[in-house]
């Protein structure tokens, strides 16, 4: 693949020089600022011992961006925060400048070019995003489609700060879950078995590593049509799609049967709360692109009950945890059924050993 | 729907370089910047034929509702891992995408940017590859989408000679994450993105060169808020910490309360100490320190008011990971303090990450993560494994069953 | 330690009938009741020689830290259960107490008794066994300890005559526990004593007929308080319960605030209810009932003011068991209400435990408790298997992993 | 076993009829309470609706009771009860009067007869009790010993009513654990593996249930002297004496290898916070009769703490969750060590997932 007449000989130098990229305000005030304040929906201000200040402005991107966008938003940079920009760890652009008077015309000039202003505080945070159809190999659905319709429709939770708290939300375009927890997530969720491919199964994949993989042993090696092949125990398989990842044979993907499921009440953060993990509160949607209405009719019944109901700070689950479960359900019209019951391996701590419960 | 308007022709039609494309074109409209707007821009402009036969397989995919990629082994020299290669299957169909790889780079830690950085990257994306970038990946990869196999070592070699590196692939250690850090965030307790560069230029052949039994992740945030997600999705995951009081200054807080009320004082932040450690006193607040979990939350509340102590240092939760075969598994504390301001803390870091590493690659089976190997061998084996001392810190409480081998 | 001292010999030596037991008699001094000295003077009086040998034994035991019964198998006629079995191991060395059986008596629901009865029943014992009784075995039986195989058939015959039945062992139904309830308790939802009557009847069959499994306990409590331990400790806890509003008696909330102040009403009233369903209000209290998970905790503090709702019944707790294999299992919320008033309401209850049992003894494997066949079988499964309807009340979250099975 | 001539024909009546034993006050007032008081310690005033006042006195025994004392007690519920006596579900005895006149004879009576008179409101229950030496065929120790040794130690505690909640105390003379759960728990916990009979193995037990009865799988058949037996893996066994309990071949009890082992937090009650199970404190203690004197002073370093440090109406587990397990540790003088950390089944279940510490 390398050419012959090459001639550089590689560095491997690891991750970019941070220093380079640092505003000479960030620079001088590194380490050392003490607070920050939210002066408007989608700007920051910080504040350092120096008695610096530097004004933060974000906006959102597609996350998948050509070349032209990208440059486009060097071009604001250039003009309004001296020649410097960074992302956020959730695909926001983010443009620092000392100057106030910058601020509203960075925020008209964005707005101007079609990036909304947004993300900070008590607010919706642009969807993490994962690759999907666009280019992964395991995908039932595409990423930056499904975000790309969510967002339309929660551009206002993006540009406002009216939340109890922060809203992250997650989408994955299937089981395995590259982007994450979050206080929402869409996830694919898929309802049959995978479909093997006995013809090509044992000329492209090593047949005890894809037994390995099943973390139900659902998997065993067979023979058909005289070739080295794997069966799937049918009863045993859940449709987790783990196979799948390391063998393409496994066919798990299916136009109708790979699902949308809806899961709340995940937390990074150790604010108040310890983080937790996600729950399941709404399954069986249909992988409906381009604009997969029926996800988005779910997402927003969950976001108006929590706007509705939760206290200041409070996250989702955070809120759930307060009103309870059956409190939760009935506020957003979703409804419980026996799989949001957990048969995995620790389901038991999961079930209510107490006589604890409300009527 | 097995026949796709308009796919493999080449552009014919309304005088445009694309082929229809009409399901996509539905995420034109509405107000959050339209992905699909920037694809067609882009390819309207470079002519791209990758790009139009990228643009006709996703339509494809749009209307079957399958994915059409496949993976394949395309690396540059002396590396082994870096490149997602992927490769169509419906390249008789659709031939001009039948190539369409992602090369995955190295960010700067904490996603700082000079524009001339950037814009350099652009123009040697656009003369190697489709011109199409991720802004990042959510491993904190920049991920250049859309090369051709043959492509991508003088891309690469253009690339490095600019002080690009690639990240991580594979079954070795991945990119690192950060958070804003030190750089514009009064909460971090450590200097997260000199951490995070020391830390990864050491793991720089593990990086390249993965052979270990499954991916290993470092994430760096600099305070318990986690804005990097590192508890979730890391198998260690950096945190920043401190081991003294709180720093209050009194005169701020009276200033808080006269500003936004007693009632604000003890509704969201008194009430919501999640120890209680918080009560009133003399019209301001007392913190129990000793109590105090290090949640943030108060420190959240009254930024100005509130800070971490003056003993800095990280916290080490490890474990993390996503959903495969054992549901999502937070990371667990292991390491409560650390102090972390000199090269030789760091120099420490990287050995206990290096004993870990090895602990791990010695016990675990193929493609299981830290977290599930400490699951299954157990956390006193591992401790024991890497030479840590158990504490009560790395648990909720002490085990509720009586099923230990003792040593007496 | 190997030769128990004065075992085996005739009590010569202090002109006593008993040997010496110096480990033992260390356990005369000391203000809490002897059973010790309850069984010397037992013995001194009935010159019972199976009493010293038990002696002698346990006395070895104390000196070399082992046991030395074994079991065996004794019954009465047409009853597969009842009686434990001992026989002792170290007989050629203290023959006297080479049987030492206990006989499982189930007592009256509620442990009320007349004396008469129980002189009764002491005078049967005595005739027939040794005249040691514990009140009352963990299981709530009363047990006849230490008499001969060949004198059971007749001492139950005499007990059975007298009203008095076989209590639980083996693989069967398993005698059962009730509070004190409606018969001294104003925090009864049920009628504790009248159900464990009725239910055990029923199954009285399966008490002396072992067939199942393994063991299956059912336990009675009156209110959440759960003065029978039911929820770690029975297979169906059967626990009391309300579902509409707690009773509140205005004036007797206000008597209490005057007699215990403002300050202990927050304190312990209110900061204390786990989902702060409780505010002030009026100098007094509010509750609000929708968010009340019946923890019994206000009820507690202020009985005179609070009571249990009206309408009242019970919640159903399964699973519950102790330690072998799984380590303490707690039961967990199947039922939430069910009303309990009637003879039919009884009967609804059976229908349900012997649904429940059935798919137990269908599903289970051998010596696997109920809670540990749910557990292995999936909770979903259960609920079909035995007709129940899913309920959030029934976990404390929806699922956290995505590892389930479809049905559409 | 039954002699021919029997001609009584058996009654199959299951419990015994409960409405006999019930005192004329409880019965007229059956369902009909309405609140209850403590008079004081060992006394309870229950009042009924009708105005009816019943007084409960509550004695301690050793459960392992001769006839001789159950005659005693009838005696005394004869003079001072009119005839009617009670046991609590914890051994108790309790003697039921509506003459207030009575009760204080009634203690005085009682205590006279060495009987203390306690355990009602906040304060130590008597300890819950189990079989032992006594009369088990698999104990490690005695219950009725252990029993006796702490309670003469913890008297006070019985007799008063100064904890900041109930203590319910269990003790266990092996790990299967008839007593159940309590605030503080003492169980045997064994230390070395089974050693194995092989003379008589394959007579008296049945081979596949023992290897069955095995948690961690470690029994695995085999032939010793041409006798069909059982091999123990020792890498796998924790030494939970499970088999001993299916076969008396697998000697798990041992003079110095069966150890004491302190478990606190267990709670029943839904009160407050949901039922939770015990946690493991202590360990290795020896097996030491015919006074324990190591198990109390652990004992007693928890009730001492607890007693101090409590709010009232917390229970011992609430105290800990409330000031964090690193302070029970501290303020108990007790040391956390590696064995505490779980490794069973749910074992990833208990970790601290989270940057909660306090330092
Ligand atoms: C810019 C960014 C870090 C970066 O290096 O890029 C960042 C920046 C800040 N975070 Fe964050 N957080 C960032 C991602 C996160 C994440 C991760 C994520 O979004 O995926 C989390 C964890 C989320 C979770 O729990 O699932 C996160 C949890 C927090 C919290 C805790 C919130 C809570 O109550 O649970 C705070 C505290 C707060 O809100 O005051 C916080 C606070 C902050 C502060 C106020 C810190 C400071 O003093 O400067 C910064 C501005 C926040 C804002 O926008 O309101 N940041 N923050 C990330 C912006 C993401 C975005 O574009 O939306
Ligand atoms: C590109 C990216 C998603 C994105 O669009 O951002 C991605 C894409 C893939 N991930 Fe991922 N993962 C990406 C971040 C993550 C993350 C998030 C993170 O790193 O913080 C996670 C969750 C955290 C974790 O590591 O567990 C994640 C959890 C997985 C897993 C499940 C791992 C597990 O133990 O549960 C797999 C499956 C596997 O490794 O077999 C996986 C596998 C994959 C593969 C390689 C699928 C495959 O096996 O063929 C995907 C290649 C897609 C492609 O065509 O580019 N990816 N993946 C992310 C990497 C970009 C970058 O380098 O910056
Ligand atoms: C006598 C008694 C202890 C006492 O002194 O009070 C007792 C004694 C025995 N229990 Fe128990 N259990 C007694 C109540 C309990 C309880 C408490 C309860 O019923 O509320 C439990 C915990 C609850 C439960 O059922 O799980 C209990 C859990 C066990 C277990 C473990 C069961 C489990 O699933 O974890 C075993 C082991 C077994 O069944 O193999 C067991 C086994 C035994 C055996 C049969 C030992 C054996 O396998 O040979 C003991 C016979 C002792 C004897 O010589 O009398 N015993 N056992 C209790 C029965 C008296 C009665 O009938 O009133
Ligand atoms: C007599 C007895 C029932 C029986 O049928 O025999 C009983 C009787 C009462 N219990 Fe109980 N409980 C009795 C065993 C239990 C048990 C089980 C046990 O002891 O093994 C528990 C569960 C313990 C646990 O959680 O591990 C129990 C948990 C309670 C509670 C909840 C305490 C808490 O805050 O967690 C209350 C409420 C209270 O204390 O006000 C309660 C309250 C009461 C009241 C006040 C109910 C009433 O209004 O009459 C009774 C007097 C309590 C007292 O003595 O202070 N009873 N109570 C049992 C006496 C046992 C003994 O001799 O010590
Ligand atoms: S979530 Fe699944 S489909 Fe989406 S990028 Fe990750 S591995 Fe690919
Ligand atoms: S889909 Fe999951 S459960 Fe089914 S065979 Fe594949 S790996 Fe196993
Ligand atoms: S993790 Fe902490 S230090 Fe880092 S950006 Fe977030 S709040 Fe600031
Ligand atoms: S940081 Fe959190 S735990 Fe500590 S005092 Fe503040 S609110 Fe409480
Ligand atoms: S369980 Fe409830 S009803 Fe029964 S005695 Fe205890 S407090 Fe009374
Ligand atoms: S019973 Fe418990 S949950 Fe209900 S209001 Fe009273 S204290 Fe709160
Ligand atoms: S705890 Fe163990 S030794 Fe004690 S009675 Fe129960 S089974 Fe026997
Ligand atoms: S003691 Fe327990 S772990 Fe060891 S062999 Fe016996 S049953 Fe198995």
């Amino acid at each position: 693949m390398s050419s012959p007449e090459r001639t550089w000989k590689t560095i491997e130098s690891g991750p970019y020089p941070y220093k380079e990229g640092l505003h000479p305000v960030v620079k001088r005030n590194y380490g050392k600022w003490v607070y920050h304040e939210y002066p408007r929906p989608g700007v920051l201000k910080h504040v350092a011992e120096s008695g610096d200040v530097l004004y933060t402005v974000r906006g959102g991107t597609p996350r998948q961006d050509s070349v032209d966008f990208i440059r486009g938003l060097c071009d604001v940079a250039d003009t309004y925060a001296d020649g410097y920009l960074r992302f956020t760890t959730r695909n926001n652009v983010e443009f620092l400048t000392p100057d106030e008077e910058k601020v509203q015309p960075l925020i008209d000039e964005l707005e101007s070019r079609g990036i909304p202003v947004g993300g900070t505080g008590k607010t919706i945070s642009p969807i993490a995003h994962t690759q999907g159809w666009l280019h992964c190999d395991i995908p039932a659905t595409d990423a930056s489609g499904v975000v790309k319709a969510l967002m339309d429709e929660l551009i206002d939770g993006f540009r406002g700060m009216d939340f109890p708290n922060k809203v992250k939300i997650v989408t994955q375009c299937c089981e395995l879950n590259c982007g994450g927890q979050g206080d929402i997530a869409i996830i694919v969720k898929h309802t049959r078995p995978p479909r093997i491919n006995h013809e090509n199964l044992s000329e492209i994949c090593e047949l005890p590593k894809v037994v390995a993989r099943c973390p139900v042993a659902a998997i065993r090696p067979t023979v058909v049509n005289g070739k080295k092949s794997l069966v799937i125990d049918e009863e045993k398989c859940m449709y987790c799609g783990a196979c799948f990842g390391a063998c393409p044979s496994m066919e798990i993907n299916h136009p109708e049967y790979s699902k949308f499921a809806v899961w709340v009440a995940g937390k990074n953060s150790n604010a108040r709360s310890k983080p937790a993990l996600m729950s399941l509160v709404a399954h069986g949607l249909p992988n409906n692109p381009p604009r997969w209405p029926e996800v988005s009719v779910v997402v927003k019944q969950i976001l108006d009950a929590y706007r509705k109901g939760g206290r200041p700070w409070e996250r989702l689950g955070e809120w759930v945890e307060r009103i309870g479960w059956k409190q939760f359900f009935e506020e957003t019209g979703l409804t419980f059924d026996e799989d949001m019951i957990d048969n995995y391996r620790h389901a038991r701590t999961t079930f209510n050993q107490s006589a604890h419960v409300r009527f | 729907m097995s026949d796709a308007k308009g796919a493999g022709s080449n552009g014919s039609g309304n005088g445009r370089f694309l082929n229809p494309t009409p399901m996509l074109d539905e995420l034109e409209s509405g107000p959050w910047p339209s992905f699909v707007t920037g694809l067609k821009e882009l390819a309207e402009r470079t002519k791209k034929p990758m790009l139009r036969g990228v643009m006709d397989q996703l339509e494809y995919s749009y209307q079957t509702r399958m994915g059409y990629w496949k993976g394949g082994l395309v690396t540059v020299k002396g590396y082994g891992a870096g490149i997602i290669t992927r490769y169509s299957m419906i390249r008789d169909k659709l031939p001009e995408a039948s190539e369409f790889h992602t090369m995955r780079i190295q960010a700067p830690p904490g996603l700082h940017y000079k524009t001339d950085t950037l814009r350099e990257l652009c123009d040697i994306w656009e003369k190697h590859g489709t011109g199409l970038i991720a802004l990042h990946g959510q491993t904190g990869d920049i991920m250049l989408q859309g090369i051709e196999a043959d492509k991508v070592q003088e891309c690469f070699d253009e690339l490095n000679q600019n002080g690009w590196d690639l990240g991580g692939a594979g079954a070795g250690m991945r990119t690192g994450v950060s958070c804003a850090g030190p750089a514009r965030c009064e909460q971090a307790c450590y200097d997260t993105l000199e951490m995070h560069e020391k830390v990864m230029k050491h793991f720089v052949g593990a990086v390249h060169r993965p052979e270990w039994n499954y991916k290993f992740k470092l994430k760096f945030s600099g305070c318990p808020n986690d804005c990097t997600n590192s508890i979730m999705r890391s198998d260690i995951a950096v945190i920043g910490m401190w081991k003294d009081s709180i720093q209050m200054d009194a005169d701020e807080v009276d200033a808080w309360v006269e500003k936004n009320g007693m009632e604000k004082l003890v509704n969201e932040v008194v009430n919501l100490c999640p120890t209680r450690a918080i009560s009133l006193k003399d019209g301001g607040i007392e913190i129990d320190n000793g109590n105090c979990v290090h949640c943030m939350h108060c420190l959240n509340v009254m930024p100005k008011a509130l800070s971490p102590g003056k003993e800095r240092g990280v916290a080490l939760l490890m474990g993390g990971k996503s959903t495969l075969k054992v549901g999502f598994n937070a990371g667990s504390m292991i390491v409560p303090f650390k102090k972390m301001e000199s090269e030789e803390d760091i120099e420490e870091f990287i050995d206990l990450a290096d004993e870990i590493i090895d602990w791990w690659d010695d016990n675990g089976l193929d493609h299981e993560r830290l977290g599930e190997t400490i699951e299954r061998v157990g956390m006193k084996q591992f401790l024991d494994g890497v030479g840590l001392e158990p504490s009560i810190d790395m648990v909720t409480k002490p085990r509720d069953n009586p099923y230990f081998k003792t040593k007496y």
